[in-house]
């Protein structure tokens, strides 16, 4: 991706926030804004210092009316600005999607191709940290369902890092989905991490057996069954998918050509999941290349529990990545 | 913070009334045209007839600048041509033709045009008003003098992205000046079904924002009002609420029997046109000639002719071009 | 489904209201509301003198506030009313997401059981009116990813007919969309029509070689096709799916079963669609019953535009059904 | 329509004000221990504490009959106690615990219990506003005469959703009890950056709804106020407005670093700690002794270690049991 000069270790967390102000830096049209970015610091700690460092124009903080701050980002990229609105979380967002999908993606399209909506809109998303069923939606694959957006997913620090100034160039409205249970997960990434394509899922691993397809907080789930596997001498290779819309199809059935098995690994629930999709389109792109159907591993079709176990039991976990992935090769699933 | 009217009101002496009448003309007749068109089955889809209400675009625009910015709703048609929208090119557009303003993707409730910074022709009831501070933000943030004029209708009151735009406007002190269309009906629903305040300015102060309620069938008082407003927001001031008060003599749309209002009730309105009205008004002052007056129909007349043979003879947009536009940036 | 003692000629809009009726003179506990349902008569017609026969109480017009009435009808549904609320087509029910996935949606299980929420929501879907891009989404697919709520898309007069009276009975949230396009279509009704059941799908035509599984407005087009393929000499089974959510597998799996082909139609956007997950299903469960992969015609992936020939353009026709169709058990497709 | 202090201020002749220091008592000392057990990693998840506003949920329950409805916030725990809700069972529940007052699925920001009508435990800003509405529309439907008391942060008033929801209550004159918590902060944004308009009973009156500001440190206050404005309701009076002033003394959340107020601004508050001030009172008035108070303690800590034994022997919900509840009937 880049050359690395040196690498240290950093967190997703720190990683969203240098991308935020290199962003800030590099362009005084970005100005981020969103519930509790500035004096809080951000709810997850990820905008922490940047009022300081940019004042309260640049990092505005926003009253609790998700619809109308998220429809004002809307506007001022409609005017020459590349806003970056923070929802706070995906939850939240559901008070939004009026604006997003009505607006946002809608706009360039109703207007014959003469208003273009360069907006960056980020939100935390997932479950695993017992906030329960109003906390923990997982809906960046459903967002993937509109056209006129981007989506993208970062699963990685590099992309954590990197995604944001690349949306931010676009000319389209960006969907920026960052994995909550993430932020504190932390792991070396090159000194001179810089911006980073977004077009394009990237094979994470390589492998011959089977393809684990995935996205954003469930790939180091994937990376690590795959570790595994490989124990138990199945080779998997894990495609991260990165752009949830447009879906890089070309990527995906480039793996399912390279082991002609395949395992969608997707928090989101199952019926109606972004893995459903990816599953039609290799049974349209490449069902003669199957030695056996393609799997899923999903969350259940609950909303998210609190306790603990029940709300691990209901998304994607290692072991049963890892369980349904031999049943596949073994033949046996 | 008043909900009076403002100050200062003027007369034929600080407007150009043939002006008003002839903007407020073109209106009225473009889409007595389009109701024929659209039995003719020429026009089709949704679409919303502003007669009756011709005084408050034309009022309001007076008060603009050319680098001002408007978005309104789907009863926009008024307002687009009241900003200089080229008629050929709505007419076209609402025959889905690729000659028209939002190359027919858009059609009656979708009229834009980027250069007159004219923003939509927004059909979700209320969704306007959240890009108008959008709009609105970027002009104060890159210190532009700029206004924002956002146009709705007094049903979009009730909704919340209504409460969360006229706070974040007033809370930032944002260029924008709210222009509610009260003409009492959102469909069928009069507005003392809707809210428990109906008086609106009183809700839009209680955002500390100045509101002040307009005779809406007057259009020298929503020009008045417009102006006086612009120059407070203008002044930086703030955001500015103005309620229009006016009816439309039309059904909500094509389709709509008018069973929740009384003939009756129509009838007394349509005696407060405000095109008799100012037209009465300009023959009693000699301001405007009973030929003055013939002149104006034939060339608002030809006009709109122009804008049907235009749009008649417009062209579809190929098939092959349905995906275009749906991103500017397409995935190499 | 029901004796027909006698048969008469109805539109789908008239069904609805019989319906609607029907409830409203059955149990008091049920009530009306929405905007414009009374006075107005219903944006569509479809409740026009219901206001005169049971007044204002239980045909409730509401102010312009699809968060608000939607919330109260959960509220009054969580109180013992069995509340039909209307929002007045789906592209406004995106103001009401929240209320319905983080409230309707969850209350049951985040209660721990407790609180059931007995609501009814209906709305129009669907394009083909010349009504653009922001009123003609069809998002019935997308809803029947939420987990916590049944979601119905009557396809025929007799589910338009008979599908409320069993929501209301149900304890759960019930979400239904009627098509905005089919409320003119008229055909033949039985006198005597009624409730009907909606826990399964239809099989609406018989066929041996291919299966077209759809649901709502597209049923009407499937069995068209169907016809016109007749003619061709092929044979298409046409699955109504009716409940989109819970999804009848069984069904979908017993119609591949027999024809061994499938082509799902979908007026939903392709990416994510409902299709996507009804391929899905049957790569998992009759993958080695296939005789030809999975297809799907669905719309176009762009904001719907208002000029007739790219609206139509952009939605499932017939014809294109009939070309899948044809590719699929001809093998060159 | 007033935002003055409601009349007829009463003291401690009107009220048991040694039961009201022991249900504040019970909510300070729950939610202290709960701090601990956080810190032990035994409760789990956002959890946010009342601590400082106990006075409001202690006060307003005081004007509640069992047929009434309660819909408060994630901020609940002293809603919850106040409305008499079983501390084992809430303890279970922020344990995880089956034996929970929801089985464990909700957790701290989800405490219901309809025995109770506790209708949450809602942890969407704004969004139990709408259900408030919808249970009252029930109740007047029916013709019930229940009052539903709706608990909320003053950051709530900024969204739509409660703009819909007052709308709809005052013009349907429904019987609900808005108890607004003005804390002064939502979440690190104060009052000021997020409402253009800070007086609240301002607002809340432009919905044409009595609305009261109270001194939600002075439990007698909030019990007065709620008792006027609950007959009100009763009397079919519709809705009515509460805004109590108050003040949390701990972070917003467990994982709040409060950046956003300075330590004396807190001091300052915590003199007007009201625990401490009803029980000064308590003393100078000679109802409540030195020993009594230690008694009360006492008797307050038995129930939180109970509560804690009770959680500690707790269940979990098996496994298999997961998918239970999300419909009530399955499909056969
Ligand atoms: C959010 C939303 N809800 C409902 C509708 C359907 N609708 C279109 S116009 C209208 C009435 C709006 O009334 P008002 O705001 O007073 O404007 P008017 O039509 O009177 O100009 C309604 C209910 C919509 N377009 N958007
Ligand atoms: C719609 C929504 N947006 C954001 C949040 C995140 N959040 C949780 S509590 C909170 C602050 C709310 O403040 P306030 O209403 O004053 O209540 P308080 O916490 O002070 O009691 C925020 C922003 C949320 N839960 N819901
Ligand atoms: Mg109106
Ligand atoms: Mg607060």
């Amino acid at each position: 991706m880049t050359t690395a000069t040196g690498v240290r270790e950093t967190t997703f967390r720190d990683a969203y926030r240098e991308g935020i102000r290199d962003a800030l830096i590099r362009d005084d049209a970005t100005f981020l804004m969103g519930e509790d970015v500035g004096r809080y610091g951000g709810c997850f700690g990820v905008s922490k210092g940047l009022l300081e460092e940019f004042g309260p124009e640049r990092v505005r903080d926003t009253p609790l009316s998700e619809s109308g701050f998220v429809g004002a980002g809307i506007g001022a990229a409609m005017n020459g600005m590349r806003p970056i609105v923070e929802v706070m979380t995906v939850n939240f967002s559901l008070l939004a999607l009026d604006q997003i999908m009505n607006n946002a993606a809608s706009m360039l399209h109703m207007s014959g191709g003469q208003i273009n909506v360069p907006v960056v809109i980020r939100m935390t998303t997932g479950a695993g940290r017992q906030l329960a069923a109003q906390h923990s939606h997982s809906l960046e694959g459903w967002y993937a369902h509109i056209p006129g957006i981007r989506v993208l997913a970062p699963g990685t620090l590099e992309d954590a890092r990197g995604m944001l100034w690349t949306a931010l160039q676009d000319p389209d409205p960006v969907l920026i989905f960052e994995n909550g249970a993430m932020y504190p997960v932390s792991g070396p990434l090159p000194a001179n991490a810089g911006p980073v394509e977004i077009d394009h899922a990237a094979v994470r691993r390589h492998g011959e057996d089977l393809s684990l397809i995935t996205y954003g907080g469930s790939v180091p789930r994937a990376m690590l069954a795959a570790e595994t596997l490989e124990e138990e001498g199945i080779s998997a290779e894990v495609l991260d998918l990165r752009t949830l819309r447009p879906l890089d199809g070309a990527a995906i059935l480039g793996t399912v050509a390279r082991t002609h098995r395949a395992l969608v690994v997707d928090e989101g629930w199952r019926s109606g999941s972004l893995a459903a999709e990816v599953s039609a389109r290799i049974m349209e792109g490449a069902f003669y290349e199957l030695e056996a159907p393609v799997a899923r591993v999903c969350a259940a079709e609950v909303p998210i529990p609190f306790a603990q176990h029940l709300e691990q039991a209901a998304i994607p976990q290692p072991e049963t990545i890892v369980a349904v992935a031999r049943g596949l090769v073994r033949g046996d699933g | 913070m008043t909900s009076t009217l403002p100050t200062g009101r003027s007369g034929l002496d600080q407007w150009d009334g043939v002006l008003l009448l002839r903007e407020m003309l073109r209106i009225r007749r473009f889409e007595e045209r389009c109701v024929e068109l659209y039995s003719a089955s020429k026009i089709r889809g949704f679409m919303h007839l502003y007669i009756g209400e011709e005084a408050v675009a034309t009022g309001v625009m007076q008060a603009l600048r050319p680098q001002d910015a408007v978005v309104s709703t789907y009863r926009e048609h008024g307002h687009a041509l009241a900003r200089g929208l080229d008629p050929k090119a709505i007419m076209a557009e609402m025959y889905g033709r690729v000659e028209g303003c939002s190359r027919g993707r858009g059609g009656s409730m979708h009229l834009f045009d980027a250069d007159a910074r004219f923003y939509g022709g927004n059909a979700i009831v209320a969704g306007g008003l959240p890009l108008a501070v959008g709009l609105a933000l970027a002009d104060s943030l890159r210190g532009r003098d700029v206004v924002t004029a956002c146009f709705f209708g007094e049903g979009a009151v009730a909704e919340g992205e209504f409460h969360e735009a006229m706070n974040l406007a007033a809370l930032w002190s944002l260029p924008v000046l709210f222009c509610c269309e009260n003409n009492l009906y959102a469909m069928g629903t009069a507005l003392g079904r809707s809210e428990s305040q109906t008086d609106l300015t009183i809700k839009a102060s209680s955002y500390e924002m100045s509101a002040w309620a307009v005779d809406g069938m007057d259009v020298l008082a929503c020009a008045d009002a417009a102006r006086e407003a612009v120059e407070l927001v203008r002044g930086g001031g703030g955001p500015c609420f103005l309620e229009f008060r006016t009816y439309r003599f039309r059904a909500h749309s094509m389709y709509d029997p008018e069973l929740y209002r009384s003939k009756e009730e129509v009838a007394e309105w349509k005696t407060r046109d405000p095109l008799d009205a100012l037209a009465r008004r300009l023959r009693e002052d000699g301001l405007l000639s009973d030929a003055g007056r013939d002149a104006m129909e034939r060339e608002v007349e030809a006009e709109v002719d122009e804008a049907v043979a235009f749009a008649e003879a417009g062209t579809l947009e190929p098939v092959e071009d349905l995906t275009r536009f749906v991103y500017r940036r397409d995935v190499p």
